[in-house]
């Protein structure tokens, strides 16, 4: 279970740590079964872990997270179980989706992880409804949406703004502004250079913060989840991040960036930077991260396990749960 | 003449209007929403200046506030996702999208969502999504606002696709499909807003199944197919025939997908001809659709090929002149049967 | 033919004067023949004529405009034949649009009018694309295209703006904010209760102007067209307006709007307004004006006779047009 | 063995990249437009970074240049309906829509302007503008990235629709739509531009002309007939009823709109049997407007009733073991031909 962070304590910070190495060790892993063949056109979050971890800290289970076709680290960072991630991946019955959703659609309600989505920009409006349903239900839940700088460019967000800003929904916009749409750079395809200056238009917040700090993105969630659930509207926050691999994994990067811009990012990862932080401040030790890193890669080694002895979907299932009822 | 005492005639309108405000009585998870469902949004002195285009929601705001009947700006997109998005999470949302030609404007939401959903989550969510929309030309509105395209909808595994007739089958399909697990669009054709009918409309809620078609009228010698609108043709074009002494047979789809194979079959094996009357563009349609559907399953009883009565493979023209010639009537009907019957 | 208008001389005075008037009689003609049951759902823009005329006045035959359900105002201005579209509204074959798309589709390519749209916000793309056309051809053409506040909460209108920013395109973005979408106040719909405001965000001037003030709206498109003929990118126009019938000519505006805002909107009537302006100024007679008012009733009042002359179409023409081959 | 000097051979990728070199050379009003069709846009050390998702458009960038080769941000809507505005005032664009399923989010512009303006502005305006677009699944990228759906783009008039089934089909086809007047629609499937092919793709331009079938392999026994990747499919089936003695015919369809009825009509009234066999949904499908044009134009000849071989009416699925049983393969046409032979 996702705890409920308020408090920046040694507890958060842990959770937080071990949430982002979790994230990296289970991506890694990806890229191998993918490597070897197991499933194709992975969208991996290495880079990119401090976002969604920042945001979720302060999420409750019963909260909702919505993500994109990368969204490996959403998932994560909000509590679905690991092992039947990876069995998705590999398209096993016991996958989060029973093997029919894959990579770019994992979901688990009931760790309110409402679901990766491939098409860009269109899990925006569907957030907004999971904030609408919560008002009209009368509860304080909070629906968290990711997407990225280039889905920033989709017609869904100014009409999901607009929405969830007149209606004073209970929902936060994060655009992981990670420089890149596939290839396209970003201060190519966004007018002004910013998708959070656009906020202000739409009478809502809009705040840029470092992607790679956690402690940075913690902060800012910090105030938006406050401000949510206290019924006063939306928030719009750009994370500033990086994407350490290809688009998809097969293509080369440098291709359209250069090898400076990824040692610049590289250089302020978000798990390094944290691990020098919580060193520094005391409480916990070397050993302590050490223990922590090693459980990581044993939950994903586990998990990997898990998927690869798993079975394939009985051949039925390829016409089950198309509806709920079909007479 | 006294009319019987049982029957309460309603206007289309008056039917569907009083299915929402029931199911919403019913269950409080319902909700609608939609540009000018209520209108003068945010004027408390002013709701309900509209109660929507067709006034199929007039008087819900007054009954159920501004929460629960929402007006929405022109965001076809936003809301209809904000629909999927409420309905996966514990409401039933019927999202009114004024015109089916504006599906271009939220398809995304609709085909990539609320299709999917279910399916790519391993049955893991349900979608109980409603969405209502206007269909049909004959209003002198021109290419953008009088399609039908049911067939489109239809297509697309996930989907379930109603179309009422009257307002006894407006009533009942509005209740399944609120109460229905999946998402269901209804399809209410326009010209069938104006029209009288006769049929008795009762107070209490009830259902008219998803997935079944009607007789609307029984005979022996040919079995037309009418979808909404096109039912009504149908009839009249039977007291045509009739007239000159055959006994067609009259089916009312209703449904769409599902689609009620059993009872198309087991009419074109009584009557072995079938005409099939549909107001949507003539190709991948759902006339196609049954004609296939009929050829493939039937084939040993049939005594002519099946027929269809469609619009040409043309928009939809603004000019009444024009329009006139588009619509199937009944005289298209009566003259295609009649090819089939001799 | 449409003058290029770019000094506020007494020529470009009485063409605006005359433009407005010749609207206004137009609409109430129109009206008349919906009233008598020749035409349905017709959008009326009395109340609104100083838009369009202001902006068309800069635009020459070769610019072009793009328009809305609401567009008779617009056509006019841009120097389509009234005849021919009285005759499209009547369905008639010497129609613009030879009678197959009525009031909702006006469109005469010779006179630079490139249609109205009947699905809101359609059209914004679509006019991007007019000014892409022209950037790639060379060309200093420029496009304006008009839409109202309730398009401006389409994600089309977002996508454009982010368009014709980056690329820097010879396009206006003319919101004709009449307050009200269909019934929905633009207060209620519109978060920020501005259009204009949203122009900052995507890198883009936006103007807030008196649309019942010609004038106002003239200077403010000498500046937009200016800049787009020159290279230098779009320019979003907010016009504040008011219709005085109802949504399309059946529904009572009383319903959802007061009549003191009526009468506050009618005590400012653009065409009112500019003859006083123009008497006031000197150089021409309120007699002068009579004149051209006469003009303008008797060119509607031949425009309405040739339409109701003129013959349905043939039947064959339902199926012609469909493409332009079609083996 | 020497191959015949007269053979050039091409993947898929290389003859579409070629028809659109070759047509961006002939005629200066051809650009296209769409998602990392370069790559690296705006950096002119790094451009066609991509070319294209599939490299359809490599090289492209380096000979024509970034107004002519353009990147766009991801807003299909805001391009599609520029490629519109662009084609109603002298240019000739070529508008790259990834994957097929992102119709959803610009159906508006495709379906309400594209398919419609000629028809609504009375023939005085024209749209030559060409979509291309990927289809097909097999490549386990799940519901939403593996659509097919060329029969919802059929459904509406106005639009041209066509699918290439090999190199040579794919190079002339390109052509042909870039100088149709009317919007035209590629479907290329993704899976063909893994495959190997045989045919000769002249190095000169030419054209495949739009609304023509061809027969790919003559039969008298029955007709099998193939849209794109189908048509590989039909043709191994065809290889195995010719080890078992029959004689297959197959049609290689490759315009869906206009369709070449009388291609399949003459091949119907000769085979009396005919198969279809389609990658896309199957309700209000091309499989059903085949199916019902044979029933209702041949039903005199037909021995048995037509056949379908389509996918279920489901999701595609992403699981490489459910994703096999989905899209149609030889055996399934070759049982299905069966059943009809005996
Ligand atoms: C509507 C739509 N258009 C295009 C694509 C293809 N596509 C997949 S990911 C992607 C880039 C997305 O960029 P961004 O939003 O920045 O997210 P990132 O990949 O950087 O995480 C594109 C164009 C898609 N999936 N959906
Ligand atoms: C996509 C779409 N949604 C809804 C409609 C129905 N409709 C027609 S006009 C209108 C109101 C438009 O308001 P606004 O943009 O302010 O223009 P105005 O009518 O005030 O000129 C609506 C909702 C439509 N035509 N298209
Ligand atoms: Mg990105
Ligand atoms: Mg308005």
């Amino acid at each position: 279970m996702v705890a409920t962070h308020t408090d920046l304590n040694t507890d958060t910070l842990l959770w937080m740590y071990e949430t982002m190495v979790v994230i990296r060790r289970f991506e890694e892993q990806a890229r191998r079964e993918a490597d070897a063949g197991k499933l194709r056109g992975m969208h991996s979050s290495i880079g990119q872990e401090a976002v969604p971890t920042g945001i979720c800290a302060h999420l409750r289970v019963d909260d909702y997270v919505l993500g994109t076709h990368r969204s490996h680290h959403h998932c994560i960072a909000k509590g679905v179980d690991m092992s039947e991630m990876m069995a998705e991946l590999l398209g096993k019955a016991t996958g989060t989706n029973k093997g029919k959703g894959g990579t770019m659609h994992i979901a688990d309600i009931d760790k309110g992880m409402l679901g990766a989505n491939g098409v860009v920009g269109s899990n925006i409006p569907v957030a907004t409804g999971v904030a609408l349903s919560a008002k009209i239900r009368g509860s304080d839940q909070v629906t968290a949406v990711f997407f990225g700088d280039g889905a920033s460019s989709q017609g869904s967000l100014h009409e999901s703004m607009n929405l969830a800003s007149i209606w004073k929904l209970p929902v936060l916009f994060v655009c992981e502004n990670n420089r890149y749409a596939e290839a396209t750079p970003f201060e190519y395809a966004v007018a002004g250079g910013s998708v959070s200056n656009r906020a202000p238009g739409y009478d809502m917040p809009g705040v840029v913060v470092d992607g790679q700090s956690v402690l940075d993105v913690f902060e800012v969630a910090r105030e938006a989840v406050r401000r949510a659930r206290a019924g006063e509207g939306p928030t719009l926050i750009e994370a500033q991040t990086y994407r350490y691999q290809g688009h998809f994994g097969a293509d080369d990067p440098l291709g359209y960036r250069t090898q400076e811009e990824e040692d610049y990012y590289e250089a302020r990862d978000c798990i390094a930077n944290l691990r020098a932080h919580i060193v520094g401040s005391g409480d916990t030790s070397e050993a302590d991260l050490d223990a922590i890193d090693r459980k990581a890669l044993s939950a994903v080694e586990a998990a990997a396990k898990f998927a690869n002895d798993s079975p394939f979907p009985e051949d039925d299932e390829l016409t089950t749960d198309v509806y709920v009822a079909y007479p | 003449m006294v009319q019987a005492q049982s029957v309460r005639q309603l206007s289309f309108i008056q039917a569907v209007n009083e299915a929402l405000r029931q199911e919403m009585e019913r269950d409080e998870s319902v909700f609608i929403m939609g540009e000018d469902i209520a209108g003068g949004a945010g004027r408390p002195d002013k709701e309900d200046a509209w109660g929507g285009p067709m006034r199929l929601t007039k008087g819900l705001i007054a009954q159920f506030g501004p929460e629960r009947v929402r007006d929405t700006p022109i965001s076809e997109a936003g809301f209809m996702g904000a629909g999927v998005g409420a309905a996966a999470t514990g409401m039933r949302p019927v999202v009114d999208l004024m015109y089916v030609g504006f599906l271009g404007v939220c398809a995304d939401q609709i085909l990539n969502n609320a299709a999917k959903i279910h399916y790519m989550f391993g049955g893991k969510v349900k979608i109980p999504l409603t969405i209502m929309t206007g269909i049909g030309a004959g209003t002198n509105s021109a290419a953008q606002h009088s399609e039908t395209l049911y067939s489109v909808f239809t297509h697309f595994p996930g989907l379930k696709c109603v179309v009422p007739s009257s307002p006894y089958t407006a009533k009942g399909l509005f209740a399944s499909a609120i109460r229905d697990d999946d998402p269901v669009i209804i399809f209410n054709n326009r010209q069938l807003m104006g029209m009288r009918f006769d049929d008795d409309v009762p107070e209490e809620p009830y259902t008219v199944p998803i997935g079944k078609a009607t007789i609307a009228r029984e005979g022996t010698d040919i079995t037309l197919i009418g979808i909404g609108y096109t039912t009504r043709v149908c009839l009249q074009a039977a007291d045509d025939l009739a007239a000159e002494g055959y006994s067609p047979e009259v089916i009312d789809l209703l449904s769409l997908s599902p689609m009620d194979n059993a009872a198309i079959l087991e009419s074109v094996r009584k009557t072995r001809k079938i005409v099939i009357v549909d107001e949507d563009y003539p190709r991948c349609s759902i006339a196609t659709d049954i004609s296939a559907l009929v050829a493939e399953e039937a084939f040993d009883y049939l005594d002519a090929p099946p027929k269809r009565v469609t619009p040409p493979h043309t928009s939809v023209p603004y000019s009444r002149s024009l329009e006139a010639l588009y619509v199937p009537d009944r005289a298209k009907v009566v003259a295609a049967a009649k090819e089939a019957l001799e």
